[in-house]
């Protein structure tokens, strides 16, 4: 427990002395988050080895006390978050593009980890609130960074997020009014399927999925992700959406009776295809290059609905896995994808896609990771997507007649291989080339690549992988 | 009909008014004080259900005051963030 | 990790796939200028993976076990396994890789992006080779659709507005394709996991309500893989992906695109269901029509077409068929055709799209109408063309007749003598588009002056009709197909091997 | 202290108090909406309620237990007679500034 | 609930509900802001009346106060055009109306039954006050209890200003002074200095805290930097730096020593509990007092470089 609480409590005191020394050096980040990623990685060895661990904070008995909860899934994410930070912040501090080199990205980065790394430890309802505050309010100052085009959709993402953090509160209000515990686990043990419980766990359902920008509420998603900075929009798709995805998962697999869960499996997984159908086909029209990798997050996000949606409705714990082999893939894929984007564009010095005639010749290896990550999207094997798919449908086989889920994921991988094949068909055709404006950042390229690598290698270590997700040895 | 429920009725309302408020108005000040209110409809319900015991619940007033400085802060970031947004627009 | 004690035998497998792998990925970094190190690298990486395969035809005849495994999926190995089936299909494409290459390398000669050309080449036959040794069905599928991948850029190369036509044709069917045997390897995998290929089929006798199940995941298999085995209503891509360069064409058409997806339905029908659960469910009726319907309606476009790439394509389409058509006949004599064919279909096409190369870069020639009198300018080509047309047909001695013989016999065996008649009608279709090019090579008398003429080799007919690195791939392939031909009795003859890997299936 | 001692007559007397105070609120609020110009409102809201609440403190000490909370009522009632006349003076301030009028006499130079 | 309670209440409450959809309905910004501010202090009105004093102080303090300035600056600085394009909320807009009363009473209905229901935290809270080192159960449950809240929210608090800074506020027209509220200020300063420390002290045995004391000198603060009687605090002077980030600093520092020592983390040793939570306390609220401060009127050469 002591390595995920210095995995903790390293980004929030980097964050503090960088202010406090009005330092924006890049390298004092990126040890930090080496370290945070090394504590992470000695907490997930900490949990495979003497298994899930409590900590009170302050000591006091359970009811009252916040709990800190070290299960193998919050190690995982704890190591993913720091992998993605760590990226990132190199990505920020070495590429020519990156504009957020001298401005105050490094502590807010610092306290988004450090929030995000607070949310997937606790165990408290309330808790939750303010880490999604800190998670929501961090990454709209970071999103504001990129001057003044990012205003307008920063403020209408604040806005929307405060309104959704309300409703869960509200949500989290009738839960306490109603059972008089905070505590996730402690709940779980009393909740019962009244009208209650039923409308405040729907109030918590709606703001986290719009905090999460999972299929109804998403609309701000694009206008926010394609405003921002490269550096940012890699971390705000691959890490604060998962935030909320995670607490839903606790809320419905956890907290839930039984019979509400199951009620509300179907109107999740219902949700999940539409993402993954509707989200897929904005990033099929969108003219503009990252809002087409924001839609597909928006798609993919879909994938993870349909599995907790399914995961509740029958009531099958086997299917954590696949949802969490899902959020890690589209983690890596999306930084490595968003990073690629982001070189793309600021060589090519356009935002559409149609500029992006050629790029094999011009940046073969930006557009290589394009074209890796896009793949772990589709859930081409060994990449991480295909397993967590292989896992997703495995389930489904059962009974013939779950056959209408197999016909959603289906239309979700044609209509993702349809997006990221428009843009890498695209890049192949060498009628007339755009030249890049000025020599393409060898360094970045290399860079985004690197975590396309990894999600296609994330295969190769499945074993551990599930074992750690479903914590029964393969 | 006690006091209580009487609160709680009223914060439900307030809170439904602040996320009507917020959906429906296009300024952006006046979006940020309907999150206000909807704010203050939620601590209304929490401080009705804190006033239920005769020593009102201590737990449910320190998340109303935790509550409060977050909703302080996040409006201080909206509107500056508004202002900065329609500043620009004329320089 | 890797279970039992790791001899030597275990890492074979996986030499081969990365014997063209590792030289691919070194390519893509090569810079355009470094002509010798690519050129060299290539070759290595070739005869590499031709001594391996050696080595494991060698032991395979010795009875050593070549088995490679990796923990993958939940109870779903990754297994590269060397057995008698496997070993026919890494032969031929080992071979084929060979020439090609050496083709390639004499067509590319100053094209631009070579170097990433011969990159995704090698990925290419590393995935051919992959699938070819693939132990199950999770290892099948993967490898199946990392060679989409790999195939895309190649059929893209030329980058034209026609080449990102056809790409993105050639991407809807075979990516679909890949969902779908996704979905029925899935299917299975709930049934009983995915074990190992074992002759026979190691799937469980059907219960009453896996009925329903077994058929469902043998058309989602069946539809996966005919993509690429260009079954009728699958076909539309191979046409259209006729805009690549000609060793692309060969590539896809003999050595690995078809070829996997006939070889992934023969893995289906005899090692995964097994010829006894075929014929209890009555599965292989459908196919056999299928692949009859197939062979009668690629030849008949074939007959239409004025483009010699194009005829070429159709011709493939009804060809590829002939292997569905043996493995569907359920038959051993039938099967010992079909696999037999398998090789020989590739040996011949493989020559003819050599030859339809040669003349397009020496003489531009593309359409039909522009063949007249070629055999004089360039006879050593031509008599290739003519071997390879003529095995097509099936005339003795060249391979084809082989096969199409042992298919004939095969069908009679079984009892569907209606299939002797579409043999027969399709040999006559063969003729039909074949003999005409034949007849306007040799008889027809030559232009008086050819429109362009590269003069690539000494311009002479002869030996130095054109580069040496295109004619002499396309001899070896047409004297190949011959000495396959004649002696198909001996023990080291594909015939031979197809015999022995049948009484295995059938347990003779 | 004695105060409790005789509690039904300062209990009456502190209604009447109480009942002025909330005459002179009523009376400073209606004067607000009623009075033409700013000046003329500025003074009644000042003035009506600085006494209504005057009399309100008194009431509420008469009532009260101990002199501990009418020291600190007193207090308040200072701090808000202290606001509200320097709000009073702001206002009026910014009032004629907002007509226009030219001559700031008395402003600090 | 006797009658004249119900009057109250229910005064109260309609009028809290009436000044809310005045609010968002009036057609002027201005007029909105004003309300706003008047509905802000009859909330800490109701907060009283339901018998939560901190609630009552912090909300007047920091909902009514502290946001309606902000609101007022805001206002002042959307330009002319802005102001006057202003659309009121149209009273027809029928269906988002049904849908936000349907959504009301679908609450009400899951409101219902809690009023007499109870909460397991009351009894846990009293029975472990004796260790909580503080005699106000509120301020135990802030600073013991549920720390980690605390500690987050401070670091909320300082995000949205790290989250200002990166934005350009102008540089409004610092009106000059005028002698009558300089004299008034310096007289209310220490005031609100003796009053936040009063909060402060009091705050571990009645109503109060480093919240409401924070929010108080702020005010004054503002006061005092709004009439030019404080200089422009930069935030490149160190010990506002120090100032700003302290509380969160010591507080973190604190709980690792915790758990360093073994009495598990934001956990204090038995017998240090009370001078700790004070001293975090104040360090608290002099870092809550400076962001504040900051937050409302900090001008661009301040909170930037």
């Amino acid at each position: 427990m002591t390595a995920a609480l210095i995995a903790l409590l390293l980004p929030l005191f980097t964050a503090l002395c960088l202010l406090l020394l009005r330092s924006r050096s890049g390298v004092l980040v990126i040890v930090t988050s080496l370290l945070t990623l090394l504590a992470a990685a000695w907490s997930l060895y900490d949990v495979t080895v003497n298994g899930p661990q409590w900590l009170e904070l302050g000591d006091w008995p359970p009811p009252l006390a916040i709990r800190f909860q070290l299960q193998p899934i919050t190690a995982l994410l704890l190591v993913f978050s720091a992998m993605i930070h760590l990226l990132v912040a190199v990505y920020a501090a070495g590429s020519q593009h990156s504009k957020t080199r001298y401005t105050d990205f490094w502590p807010l980065s610092c306290l988004l980890q450090g929030s995000l790394n607070a949310l997937w430890l606790s165990g408290d309802l309330f808790n939750w609130y303010v880490t999604l505050e800190l998670l929501g309010l961090a990454a709209v100052a970071l999103v504001a960074l990129s001057g003044r085009k990012a205003y307008g959709p920063a403020l209408n993402y604040l806005l929307l997020s405060l309104g959704a953090s309300l409703v869960y509160l509200l949500g989290v209000a009738l839960a306490y009014g109603r059972y008089g515990v905070l505590d996730i686990s402690l709940l779980g043990a009393m909740t019962e399927a009244d009208t209650t419980t039923r409308i405040a766990w729907w109030l918590m359902t709606l703001g986290l999925m719009l905090k999460a920008a999972l299929w109804p509420f998403h609309l701000w998603l694009p206008r926010a992700h394609a405003s921002a900075p490269t550096a940012v929009s890699a971390l705000l798709s691959a890490l604060v959406v998962k935030g909320p995805l995670f607490i839903l998962w606790r809320l419905w697999s956890e907290g839930a009776p039984t019979e509400l869960a199951v009620e509300a499996g179907p109107v999740l997984a219902v949700a999940g295809i539409a993402a993954l159908i509707l989200g897929g086909w904005s990033a099929l029209r969108t003219p503009w290059l990252k809002s087409l990798v924001a839609y597909s997050t928006v798609a993919q996000l879909g994938y993870a609905l349909m599995a907790l949606g399914l995961l509740m409705y029958w009531q099958l714990p086997a299917l954590d896995a696949a949802l969490w082999l899902f959020v890690l893939a589209h983690g890596l894929a999306k930084a490595s994808m968003f990073l690629a984007a982001g070189e793309l564009q600021a060589s090519l010095g356009s935002k559409r896609v149609s500029a992006l005639r050629g790029t094999t010749e011009t940046m073969p290896v930006a557009m290589f990771a394009f074209a890796v990550a896009g793949g772990s999207l589709i859930g081409l094997p060994p990449s991480g997507g295909f397993l967590a798919k292989w896992l997703l449908l495995e389930p489904m086989f059962e009974t013939v007649n779950h056959w209408p889920w197999v016909v959603g994921i289906l239309l979700g991988t044609l209509i993702s291989a349809g997006y990221v094949f428009r843009v890498v068909a695209l890049a192949f055709d060498r009628a007339d080339p755009v030249p890049p404006d000025f020599s393409p950042d060898r360094f970045a390229h290399w860079l985004a690549l690197l975590p396309a690598l990894v999600v296609w290698g994330l295969a190769l270590i499945s074993e551990p992988l599930i074992h750690w997700l479903t914590g029964v040895p393969l | 009909m006690t006091q209580v429920l009487f609160y709680l009725i009223l914060g439900v309302c307030l809170w439904a008014l602040g996320l009507y408020g917020l959906l429906r108005l296009k300024e952006s000040i006046r979006r940020i004080i309907s999150v206000n209110i909807m704010g203050s409809g939620v601590f209304m319900v929490m401080v009705a259900l804190a006033a239920r015991s005769e020593d009102p619940d201590p737990v449910m007033h320190a998340l109303v005051v935790t509550g409060l400085v977050v909703a302080i802060s996040a409006t201080a970031f909206a509107l500056r963030l508004s202002v900065a947004d329609v500043q620009e627009d004329d320089q | 990790m890797i279970e039992t004690a790791t001899t030597w035998t275990n890492w074979v497998p996986l030499a081969i796939v990365l014997s063209s792998l590792l030289p691919g990925l070194f390519i893509f970094t090569l810079r355009e200028d470094q002509v010798a190190l690519r050129t060299t690298l290539n070759l290595i990486g070739a005869v590499l993976k031709l001594v391996l395969v050696g080595v494991m035809l060698w032991g395979v005849a010795r009875g050593m076990e070549f088995r490679f495994a990796l923990p993958f999926l939940p109870n779903g190995l990754l297994i590269l396994k060397g057995d008698a089936l496997s070993l026919q299909f890494v032969t031929l494409s080992a071979v084929l890789w060979l020439t090609t290459t050496l083709y390639a390398i004499g067509y590319l000669e100053g094209a631009p992006l070579r170097s990433r050309f011969f990159g995704y080449f090698s990925l290419c036959v590393s995935a051919t080779a992959g699938l070819a040794l693939a132990g199950n069905l999770v290892t099948f599928v993967l490898f199946y659709e990392l060679l989409t991948l790999a195939t895309f850029p190649l059929v893209v190369h030329r980058g034209t507005v026609e080449a990102l036509r056809a790409g993105r044709i050639y991407l809807a069917y075979t990516l679909g394709g890949g969902t779908l045997a996704l979905l029925g390897a899935v299917l299975l995998h709930t049934q009983g996991g995915s074990p190992a290929f074992v002759p026979g089929g190691y799937l469980p006798a059907a219960g009453e309500d896996s009925q329903l199940i077994l058929t469902l995941a043998f058309g989602l298999l069946i539809a996966g893989f005919g993509v690429k085995a260009a079954l009728f209503p699958l076909h539309g891509w191979l046409p259209t992906a006729m805009v690549a360069p000609a060793p692309v064409s060969a590539l896809l058409h003999a050595v690995a695109v078809v070829k996997a997806g006939a070889f992934g339905i023969v893995r289906v029908v005899y090692d995964v269901y097994g010829v006894e659960l075929m014929t209890a469910m009555d599965l292989a009726q459908p196919l056999l029509w299928l692949a009859c319907f197939t062979i009668l309606y690629g030849s008949v476009r074939a007959l239409f077409q004025t483009d010699l790439k194009k005829r070429l394509a159709f011709s493939t389409v009804s060809q590829v068929s002939y292997v569905t058509l043996g493995v569907a006949l359920l038959g051993p004599i039938g099967a010992v055709g079909g696999l037999v064919h398998l090789v020989h279909q590739g040996l011949m096409k493989v020559t003819l799209f050599y030859c339809a190369g040669n003349f397009a870069e020496t003489l531009h020639i593309h359409k039909i109408r522009e063949m007249d009198g070629v055999g004089k300018r360039m006879p050593l080509t031509m008599a290739a063309f003519t071997v390879g047309a003529l095995g097509m047909i099936g005339v003795p001695p060249v391979a084809g007749f082989i096969s199409k013989w042992y298919l004939g016999l095969g069908a009679l065996e079984v009892g569907a003598d209606w299939v002797l008649l579409v043999l027969v009608g399709s040999g006559l279709l063969n003729a039909l588009y074949f003999l005409p090019i034949l007849y306007r090579g040799w008889f027809a008398p030559p232009p008086a002056r050819w429109a362009h003429d590269e003069k690539l080799g000494t311009g002479q007919p002869g030996l130095g009709e054109t580069h040496w690195m295109l004619l002499w791939p396309a001899l070896i392939t047409a004297s190949l197909a011959l000495l396959v031909g004649i002696l198909a009795g001996t023990d080291l003859s594909p015939l031979n091997w197809a015999q022995l890997t049948v009484n295995l299936e059938f347990d003779l | 202290m004695g105060m409790t001692v005789i509690t039904p007559l300062l209990y009456w007397l502190s209604w009447i108090f109480l009942l002025l105070s909330a005459g002179f609120f009523i009376a400073g609020t209606v004067g607000m909406l009623r009075f033409p110009d700013i000046y003329s409102r500025l003074h009644a809201v000042t003035k009506a309620d600085t006494l209504g609440l005057g009399l309100l403190v008194i009431g509420l000490s008469l009532r009260a237990d101990d002199l501990y909370s009418v020291g600190i009522m007193i207090l308040i009632w200072l701090l808000v007679m202290g606001s509200g006349a320097t709000a009073c003076q702001l206002l009026a301030r910014y009032g004629r500034e907002s007509e226009g009028d030219t001559e700031a006499d008395d402003v600090a130079s | 609930m006797s009658l004249h309670e119900w009057m109250l209440d229910g005064t109260l409450g309609l009028l809290v509900l009436i000044l809310a959809v005045a609010v968002l309905h009036v057609r002027s910004l201005y007029i909105s802001i004003v309300l706003f501010i008047a509905f802000g202090l009859l909330l800490a009105l109701i907060w009283a009346r339901l018998g939560a004093p901190d609630l009552a102080l912090a909300e007047a303090a920091i909902g009514a106060g502290l946001t309606g300035t902000l609101l007022l600056a805001a206002y002042g600085r959307v330009s002319e055009r802005r102001r006057k394009a202003e659309e009121p909320l149209d009273w027809h807009a029928g269906p988002a109306l049904l849908l936000s009363l349907i959504i009301a009473v679908i609450l009400m209905r899951a409101v219902w039954p809690l009023p007499d229901l109870d909460s397991a935290l009351v009894p846990a809270v009293a029975d472990q006050m004796a260790q909580s080192g503080v005699g106000h159960p509120v301020t135990a449950v802030l600073l013991s209890f549920r720390a980690w809240d605390t500690l987050l929210e401070l670091l909320v608090l300082l995000l949205a200003f790290m989250a200002v800074r990166q934005l350009l506020p102008s540089l409004p027209r610092q009106p000059e002074a005028w002698p009558l509220l300089q004299a008034w200020s310096r007289l209310l300063a220490p005031l609100s200095v003796l009053i936040g420390g009063y909060l402060l002290w009091r705050g571990s045995a009645d109503p109060g805290g480093a919240f409401q004391a924070g929010a108080l000198l702020a005010a004054g603060a503002i006061l005092l930097r709004l009439t030019g009687l404080l200089p422009a605090l930069g935030w490149h002077h160190f010990w506002i730096r120090a100032l700003i980030l302290g509380g969160c600093m010591v507080f973190l520092a604190i709980g690792v020593a915790g758990y360093w020592l073994g009495t598990g983390f934001l956990g204090y040793a038995d017998g240090w509990a009370g001078p700790l939570i004070l001293l975090i306390e104040v360090f608290a609220t002099l870092s809550i007092a400076t962001t504040l401060t900051l937050l409302v009127i900090g001008e661009t050469r301040e909170v930037r470089e």
